[in-house]
């Protein structure tokens, strides 16, 4: 079983979304039930390879290459390394945590279940796949699920949203495949295999087409500046759990696709690039803070946040440092949980209140303390205090950035002051202030939601101080891929 | 014999200028009966033509087969979806004059690549071909060709009498 | 080979068409016509049971029809779409009736023309291929009785292909005067100098009217909604998928063997042609509101891709063009499959009958979902595969300008594939009633599906059996 | 040959031109169907002039003008089988009036 | 052994937790543990101290991360300077979290002030000891996060809450500016240990000056100098003791430590000292200045704050640093002492504002004696302790060169003693004005505390004054060669004259002649004009900066909304509700295909669809004409 690992990482929610269909009717009570279990046996599994995990070296681990398509060196082809395996995780952990967090979902729970353990499916495919067809199958395996969840079952605009979350990653990723067979016939030995493709030097002519090619695929999932307008939408349309999942994993897979393909694959047109992936990574810190700022939708505020926190991931993947992708790859994980953490504390307010207007709300302090404290440590988290685990990736980003930039870092900072701002106001709206009498009757967050905010709220605190315990798996990636770029391999 | 193939020859000219009338009385006529009565001159015309090129077979075959049945089902057909004194207004639709553009624009272009085209003309030309070589044409390489037609016209037959026939309760 | 000869490997055509007659001889004994259509079936299948695995590529028939691997694939192609067919009729009342038996022994035949037309390698052959197809094409349209559309659809379809297979046969004509030889690999070898260009090219252009007629590439494409909308649905199920194979198997054989001297000219038109194609067909279908119309659109476009496949007539473009219509051809008919049950049910083919289909009959909304994803080319479906190929073909090349306009409008169409599904559901059903589905209509639902996801997920046979057939 | 080929093509294509201006203008379905028959027999004649001149083996022009002839007679038939049976339920035989079908 | 000192700040931090998870079952014991734990911390760093007297620096120092190859150290570092700070927290800390018992007493989140104070205590004792900038600016954050929590403790009142937000944010200003100077020290020497600072800066080139400015913007925020001292006025809307603990004794004194910390950066610049002498003398001044009309116990006190931090800052600049530290620490035992005093008057009468006070001195006699105490010790009469540090600041302005500087400090501590003394005058002495206002003296568990902190406020200037031969300048200065100033008779006569002056005339103005102040308001009217609305600060910052800022975020929205989503989502917004929204989602959805290009994709998809007449002669007329142009396009020269 261990030797196949991966695979039973990837495959076990979707036998597990098959046996949810094959649940009669009379039993339906039983279908969250086996659909957490299921993320809960993925959880294991992903437990089982952490112990399997060497962090001692650089290279892919846990290998399977099997032919898929021979014909046209299509494998199927799994690995993991530092740059995957944290990804990974915190799929395995967000889906948990969504899962438990799903259980308010009421109507058409089946189809519901049989989505939400298809998506998993497709996000561990996509963060596991080594081989480019292989990992484009499982991106585009994402959509569809996820086009549903939040066309069902989201809010007033859904089919809005889902339709335009759809279409723009589906615009974006069909660049990617056309980037992905040019890199096929621009190998000599035609193929999609990740590690050849590393080891191949192409023409820097192609890979600046590849390379904008890949772009508009990864930075509509990241989402950078301009492609941005789908997220606002999505997450706020979404059901809570689907909202987690967008922001904790699946913006992810988009800064995974550069540090994964576009950076190791086509180093010389990442250094090309930087300059623009720079501009757009600031545009999205100061911009995304800003917009958030504005914002009197709770959602829409976390969501823009989002925008502005994955700034700073696209920032550390533009300094080209050991510290900015160290900082970048720490930032994508810290992001998921915070965010993640953020999307369930709005989904807890909205479940009772049925709004998301800031202004409607405040002092909610005095009435939902538990509550109040969680959202603020959560808010905390997402404005970088120091101890928590997004001051140590945005510190990070900097010091990396700093090296290769100094006006670069210079307005990065903008954002950490801007994401004090619109957060401590959302706190101050909500929370502060005299108390609403409307609300006055509002039921505290119940255990179920607690239990899905606390490992997340444990798992920030302890990457906050001790960073070490997340960053020592990425190290070795960090400094292979840091060694591309002239940094200096220890 | 000079005077004969003179005369020959500008016969054949006038034959076709005749048809070429007759085919403008086709697609502009108003009356649609007139027009498939300039049709049979067409066609009689293109037999003629045949003839001139001595594929008499095929002109024998021309005046049967179109003359002779088709035009027939035509006129009938005709016949059976108008009275014959039918106004003459309005038999054309409005793209005349895009039609006309198009249609002299394609005959110039058509006619340009006849004539600028160095056609690859055999010496002496082909002999005649008399209705035994067609015969045993058919009946050899051409075999399965001419079976398939066979098929192609019973399906036909069979298809238009589904499609014709009038539906009875 | 002559013509005594060659009837040894022409068994299965022959066996076809005795059928053909066989059942046009039972209609007149038979009371229950669906007998037919099953002795119909049982025809199709013995006779892709005789298919021999062709050792060497023949010329039969003193050099009319060529049984070669090509022609091989094309058979299966032809024969299980029109099984398929056959199956859907079984079903639907629109076919139904007093002259159901005609009905079954038309499509035998339009079998037979299906093969021949794709094993064509004559100008007389391939003129009398295709002009077969279209006259069964045009009686097949027409044949619902009191449905004016249908009717009316019949007369567009057959003013507009007399017109197309004029053109054609005047460009025909053309290339057999220049060339002296009706025989298109003779033409290809007549007419490679550069003197002969111009005449070439004319003779082509003139001669894609009539293929692109029957592959409705734009601009020749007009008459598919219409004709698509209105004939019965089983019957445009086939028309969607058959007429337009053999269009290109015969595109294919024509552009390879006449002209392959004037590739460099060719390419162009037909990679214009292929972005034209697919823009106007995606284009238009955003905006429709029949699901017949809408698919009729749908596979316009996705004669666009193909056409990508044609452009780059090597290897790579070659077993894009085969490997798609595999696809193509399950999905699609899969798309109908559903159509024709939702039709069957609820007499009429709008939109709004889909709505709320996952909740009255979740398993068919499910299929069409596949199909639909299928359609717009998803992984890990059978239509990923496709685009997969035709991309490939495209960006081989380096026609990237081809292949950026492709993806942009697999994501243009992405949104109307997905209309249909938002449909389905995310919108409540008018009707509760699930939607009937018998035998036949569940095994063409199971087979279709079968191929949609079976050929998603291992491509591999497929790609190897279109690289065997291309002899690679 | 008693008159150049390129006469008899020019004819023939000036045939083809009139067909074709045919079927695009006439009102009447019958109209157009005459007008194809026209095209057709433009074709006939290019046929049978090049099985005169340009053939390699003299017969497959004129076979081929025959085949011609045949398919045209089996569409004849099934285009005015449909016509007729269009005229039925219709009641008209005027293209501009049989759009149900658009858009 | 080693870890004993990371006991000093876990202890607090246990208790914090405690408080937290557990609070509501503690109750008012919550308030003992915090104590307890306080104490505890007490003890440890006594004894820390001692061995630091008498073995020297303690240190230690483990991996937290790596920054690519350069490893980044955690741990404690307690050299003299700590001592200093490590003393006065632990301390005053202690002292303020007893009197908070009594005065928090009846609040109903009491056990969650106890955890925040806590929390608080756990910060500023880690940022004491930290051995490295980045485990300083750690702490430095988690101390911003306390001020945000416990300003903003009675979150109910708006003004609270969104003065909270206001210290947060104002800090955070400076917090980026000191962590742009980190990463700054950082990439020019590899090195952010406290310890080895002094070697690697030697290195020395302007970004290394520019280092030490972004960090001293840190200092800034934190210890609230122009120009961001406006948060500090505000914080006062939290519970007293907090303001006493830390917008007065301690957190905000962490930025001077910074200065302090850093001085072996600063002083290769002596650019940046002067940049430090001006901003502090200039807070120092202006923050009297306001301070002079301010009507608001805790206001005057505020103001003081900043002007005192000011002094501070000053000293650092001017090379001073015993000065500066001297007087971080007598003032932490003053300011406290004065801030528990006024939160005992507060707590008595009901009231902050000074005019409704009067002759409180008989009815809270505790109270009265040991705010005079304090008064007499901020005012800088010999001997209290403020009198030694203040008279080393002064020294060492006058000996700098800066003659400038020298009088304007000057100048700021005759205007000291005179709002410390106009602020005493008219709350304990003269008549009641405010007839509703029934005092009564503080219970015990606060005015102890006063007691000690009133002693600490006379005896705690000796270890550095001339008495015990400065023996606290020579302490801190072991590793450092100057900071020895001789006693100046100059600087010490001006000084108590300024100081005794300014008590003179607050006699004169609140006692002997209370007409007087009206009259010189209306004489000096511009002046007084700009003491009393704060030199306008708030408003110029609203107008210039809080304004734009909104308005920059309301447009970039709005851009968001419209120019790049399109239109069409404002119009989705109004629409949500109504049954049209499906005709609309049908209409614009093409909005998502290329979303710009949405509306050109369903203008042409209609266009389009035009072509499909239904019209079978307009088809034939498509082939003709697409033949004629392929044709044409095959064919063109």
């Amino acid at each position: 079983m261990s030797s196949h690992i991966l695979s039973w990482i990837t495959f076990t929610p979707l036998i597990g979304a098959f046996l949810v269909l094959l649940i009669p009717k009379s039993y339906k009570a039983y279908v969250k039930w086996v659909a957490t279990l299921t993320t809960v046996i993925t959880g294991l599994f992903t437990l089982k390879a952490l112990t399997l995990f060497s962090l001692a070296t650089s290279k892919l681990q846990m290998v399977e290459k099997v032919a898929w398509i021979p014909q046209f060196n299509v494998q199927y082809f799994l690995g993991t390394d530092g740059v995957s395996f944290p990804m990974v995780f915190l799929t395995a952990l967000i889906c948990i945590v969504a899962c438990l967090a799903s259980f308010g979902i009421r109507e058409r729970e089946k189809e519901y279940y049989f989505l939400y353990l298809l998506l998993e499916t497709g996000m561990m495919g996509s963060f596991l796949a080594l081989d480019l067809v292989l990992f484009y199958v499982f991106w585009e395996i994402v959509l569809v699920p996820m086009y549903f969840l939040i066309g069902i079952w989201g809010g007033p605009r859904k089919e809005y949203a889902a339709i335009k979350f759809f279409l723009y990653t589906l615009a974006g990723s069909l660049f990617m495949l056309l980037g992905i067979l040019a890199l096929y016939f621009g190998s000599a030995q035609h193929t999609f295999d990740w590690l050849a493709l590393t080891q191949t030097k192409f023409d820097p002519a192609l890979q600046r087409i590849v390379f904008l090619a890949f772009f508009a695929g990864f930075a509509i999932k990241v989402p950078a500046f301009p492609f941005h307008t789908w997220l606002p939408d999505a997450h706020v349309e979404a059901p809570t759990p689907i909202s987690v999942i967008l922001a904790a994993v699946l913006l992810k897979m988009g800064t995974y696709g550069f540090l994964r393909f576009s950076y190791p694959i086509l180093p010389s047109a990442a250094v090309w690039f930087q300059p623009a992936m720079a501009v757009i990574a600031l545009i999205g810190i100061i911009y995304g803070g800003f917009v958030s700022f504005a914002q009197t939708d709770f959602k829409k505020m976390v969501a823009y946040s989002s925008v502005s926190h994955m700034g700073f991931v696209l920032l550390g993947l533009a300094a080209l440092t050991g510290n900015g992708f160290s900082g970048a790859m720490l930032q994508m994980f810290s992001h998921g949980i915070i965010t993640g953490g953020l999307f369930l504390l709005v989904g807890v307010v909205y479940d009772r209140a049925h709004t998301r207007d800031m202004g409607a709300f405040g002092g909610l302090g005095a009435q939902m303390p538990l509550y109040a404290g969680l959202l603020t440590f959560f808010s905390l988290a997402s404005l970088g205090l120091p101890g928590l685990s997004g001051f140590v990736s945005e510190f990070l980003v900097l010091l990396g950035t700093y090296i290769t930039s100094k006006t670069w870092a210079a307005l990065a900072l903008i954002g950490v002051i801007l994401a004090a701002a619109y957060l401590l106001t959302m706190i101050r709206k909500v929370l502060l202030g005299p108390a609403n009498p409307k609300w006055n009757g509002i039921a505290e967050i119940n255990l179920r939601e607690i239990l899905t905010l606390v490992p997340l709220a444990l798992l920030i605190l302890a990457v906050g101080i001790y960073p070490k315990i997340v960053l020592d798996y990425m190290t070795p990636a960090v400094q292979s891929m840091a060694a591309l770029f002239g940094g200096t391999p220890s | 014999m000079e005077t004969l193939a003179f005369l020959f020859q500008w016969g054949l000219y006038a034959l076709l200028a005749v048809t070429a009338v007759a085919a403008v009385g086709v697609v502009t006529l108003a009356n649609i009966f007139h027009a498939a009565l300039c049709l049979v001159a067409v066609l009689i015309g293109v037999a003629a033509v045949y003839a001139a090129l001595s594929a008499g077979f095929l002109a024998a075959v021309q005046i049967l087969i179109y003359v002779g049945a088709i035009m027939t089902l035509v006129i009938f057909a005709i016949m059976l979806t108008e009275r014959i004194a039918t106004p003459a207004s309005g038999t054309a639709n409005r793209l005349v004059f895009p039609a006309a553009l198009g249609s002299l624009v394609l005959f110039i272009v058509l006619s340009r690549l006849i004539f600028s085209t160095a056609w690859p003309l055999r010496p002496g030309g082909n002999a005649p071909l008399t209705a035994e070589d067609l015969g045993r044409a058919l009946m050899g390489p051409y075999a399965l060709p001419f079976e398939v037609i066979s098929v192609v016209l019973v399906a036909a037959l069979v298809g238009a009498l589904v499609i014709a026939r009038k539906d009875r309760p | 080979m002559n013509a005594l000869e060659s009837l040894r490997f022409f068994v299965p055509e022959a066996v076809l068409l005795a059928g053909g007659f066989l059942a046009l001889f039972l209609d007149f004994f038979l009371r229950n016509k669906k007998w037919i259509g099953g002795f119909a079936l049982a025809v199709l299948v013995v006779t892709a049971c005789l298919c021999v695995w062709p050792d060497k590529n023949s010329i039969l028939f003193s050099g009319f029809f060529a049984l070669d691997r090509f022609t091989y694939f094309f058979r299966f192609l032809a024969l299980s779409v029109v099984a398929v067919t056959i199956l859907l009729s079984l079903a639907s009342p629109e076919t139904s009736g007093k002259n159901e038996g005609e009905y079954y022994v038309l499509f035998l035949f339009m079998a037979f023309a299906l093969i021949l037309a794709a094993a064509a390698v004559n100008l007389l052959a391939i003129y009398m291929a295709i002009e077969f197809v279209s006259i069964l094409s045009y009686l097949l349209t027409g044949f619902v009785k009191k449905n004016p559309e249908a009717k009316e659809a019949a007369v567009k379809y057959l003013l507009f292909g007399s017109v197309c297979s004029g053109i054609m046969l005047f460009g025909m004509s053309l290339l057999y005067g220049a060339s002296g030889s009706l025989d298109i690999a003779a033409i290809g070898a007549r007419l490679g100098s550069p003197a002969w260009t111009g005449l070439a090219l004319t003779g082509l252009l003139l001669m894609l009217a009539g293929i692109g007629f029957k592959i409705s590439m734009a601009p020749f494409h007009l008459w598919a909604p219409d004709v698509y909308q209105a004939a019965p649905t089983p019957v445009t199920a086939f028309l969607t998928v058959a007429p337009k194979a053999v269009g290109f198997a015969v595109l294919i054989r024509l552009l390879s063997a006449s002209f392959p001297a004037l590739a460099w000219k060719w390419q162009a038109v037909i990679m214009g042609l292929s972005m034209l194609t697919m823009t106007v067909g995606n284009l238009t279908a955003i905006s429709q509101v029949n699901i017949k119309r809408f698919l009729a659109y749908s596979s316009i476009a996705q004669a666009g891709y193909i056409l990508m496949g044609v452009t780059v007539l090597n290897v790579t473009g070659l077993s894009a063009v085969l490997i798609y219509f595999a696809v193509y051809a399950f999905t699609n008919l899969g798309a109908f499959t559903v159509v024709s049950m939702v039709s069957n049910q609820c007499g009429n083919d709008d939109l709004s009958s889909y709505a709320g289909l996952a909740r009255r009959s979740p398993v068919p909304a499910a299929c069409m979902t596949v199909f639909l994803l299928s359609l717009a080319g998803l992984p890990p479906l059978a239509g990923f595969v496709g685009k997969l190929f035709v991309f490939s073909a495209a960006i081989e090349a380096h026609y990237v300008l081809l292949a950026t306009v492709a993806a942009l409008n697999s994501a243009a169409a992405a949104y109307y594939y997905f209309k249909i599904v938002r449909l389905m559901y995310l919108t409540g059903p008018i009707e509760k009633t699930p939607v009937a589905s018998p035998w036949p209509i569940r095994l063409a639902l199971a087979f279709t599906l079968a191929g949609t996801l079976g050929l998603g997920l291992f491509p591999a046979p497929l790609i190897g059996f279109v690289r065997l057939v291309l002899g690679q | 040959m008693i008159i150049p080929l390129e006469h008899l093509l020019v004819f023939g294509a000036f045939l083809f031109a009139a067909g074709i201006y045919g079927a695009l203008t006439r009102r009447n379905i019958l109209g157009i169907l005459l007008s194809i028959e026209l095209i057709l027999n433009a074709v006939n004649v290019n046929l049978v002039a090049f099985s005169r001149s340009t053939s390699l083996s003299p017969e497959t022009g004129q076979i081929f003008a025959l085949f011609v002839m045949a398919l045209a007679a089996a569409a004849a038939v099934v285009g005015l089988a449909i016509v007729l049976a269009l005229f039925r339920i219709r009641k008209t035989v005027w293209t501009d009036e049989i759009n149900l079908l658009k858009w | 052994m080693i870890l004993l000192p990371c006991l000093i700040p876990l202890l607090p931090l246990a208790a914090f937790a405690v408080n937290l998870f557990f609070g509501k079952r503690l109750r008012a014991r919550a308030a003992w543990v915090s104590v307890a734990t306080s104490s505890i911390s007490c003890l440890i760093a006594f004894y820390c101290i001692a061995t630091v007297v008498r073995t020297g620096t303690m240190k230690a120092q483990w991996v937290w991360i790596m920054l690519e190859n350069t490893p980044l150290r955690f741990g404690y570092l307690i050299d003299p300077l700590a001592c200093v700070l490590l003393f006065v927290v632990t301390v005053v800390g202690t002292l303020i979290q007893v009197y908070s018992a009594g005065y928090m007493h009846d609040d109903p989140r009491f056990t969650r002030f106890f955890a925040y104070v806590s929390l608080f205590m756990s910060a500023m004792l880690t940022l004491v000891i930290a051995s490295n900038y980045v485990l300083f600016f750690m702490a430095w954050e988690v101390m911003g996060l306390c001020s945000y929590f416990l300003i903003g403790f009675w979150f109910e009142k708006p003004s609270a809450a969104d003065a909270g937000r206001k210290a947060f944010l104002v800090t955070r200003v400076g917090d980026v500016g000191f962590l742009a100077g980190l990463m700054t020290l950082f990439a020019v020497t590899r090195n952010l240990d406290f310890e080895s600072l002094g070697a690697s800066a030697q290195a020395g080139g302007p970004l290394l000056a520019v280092a030490a400015l972004l960090i001293f913007c840190g200092t800034i925020g934190k210890s609230a100098q122009f120009p961001l001292h406006v948060w500090l006025p505000d914080a006062m809307e939290g519970p007293t003791p907090v303001s006493a603990l830390i917008h007065a004794a301690t957190m905000v004194a962490a930025g001077v430590y910074l200065v302090a910390r850093s001085f072996p950066l600063f002083e290769i610049f002596p650019d940046v000292l002067t940049v430090v002498a001006i901003t502090g003398t200039l807070t120092a001044f202006m923050a009297a200045f306001i301070a002079l009309t301010a009507t608001d116990i805790k206001k005057v006190l505020a103001y003081s704050t900043i002007s005192q931090l000011g002094f501070m800052v000053a000293a650092l600049g001017l090379k001073g640093y015993g000065a500066g530290t001297f007087h971080l620490m007598t003032h932490a035992f003053f300011k406290a002492l004065l801030f528990l005093g006024a939160g005992s008057v507060i707590h008595g009468t009901g009231t902050q504002d000074l005019r409704e006070m009067g002759g409180l001195f008989g009815k809270m006699r505790h109270t009265a004696l040991t705010f005079l105490a304090g008064s007499l010790a901020i005012a800088g009469v010999p001997p209290l302790s403020g009198f030694w540090s203040k008279d080393e600041i002064l020294a060492a302005a006058y000996q700098s060169g800066h003659g400038i500087i020298y009088y304007v400090l000057l100048l700021t501590a005759f205007m000291t003693a005179f709002y410390m003394f106009r602020l005493v005058f008219m709350a304990f002495f003269g008549k009641p004005r405010s007839p509703g206002i029934h005092a009564h003296e503080s219970p015990a568990v606060m005015t102890v505390p006063l007691w000690i902190l009133a002693a600490g406020a006379v005896l705690i200037g000796l270890p550095g004054s001339p008495l015990m031969g400065n023996w606290l300048g020579r302490f801190l200065a072991g590793p450092h060669t100057h900071g020895e100033h001789a006693l100046n008779l100059v600087v010490m006569f001006s000084s108590i004259l300024a100081g005794l002056g300014g008590i003179l005339l607050a006699w004169l103005f609140y006692v002997r002649a209370p007409q007087l102040p009206g009259i010189v308001a209306r004489r000096a009217s511009l002046l007084y004009r700009m003491s009393l609305n704060k030199l306008w600060f708030d408003e110029i910052y609203h107008v210039l900066i809080v304004r734009p800022f909104c308005f920059l975020a309301d447009l970039l929205y709005g851009f968001d909304q419209k120019a790049i989503d399109g239109i069409v989502n404002e119009t989705g917004l109004a629409t949500v509700r109504t049954s049209r929204l499906k005709a609309w989602i049908d209409t614009y959805l093409v909005d998502g295909t290329v979303n710009l290009v949405g509306a050109l994709v369903q203008l042409s998809s209609a266009l389009v669809r035009r072509i499909q007449t239904g019209f079978v002669q307009h088809y034939l007329l498509m082939i003709l004409a697409g033949i004629l142009v392929l044709i044409f396009l095959e064919f063109r020269p």
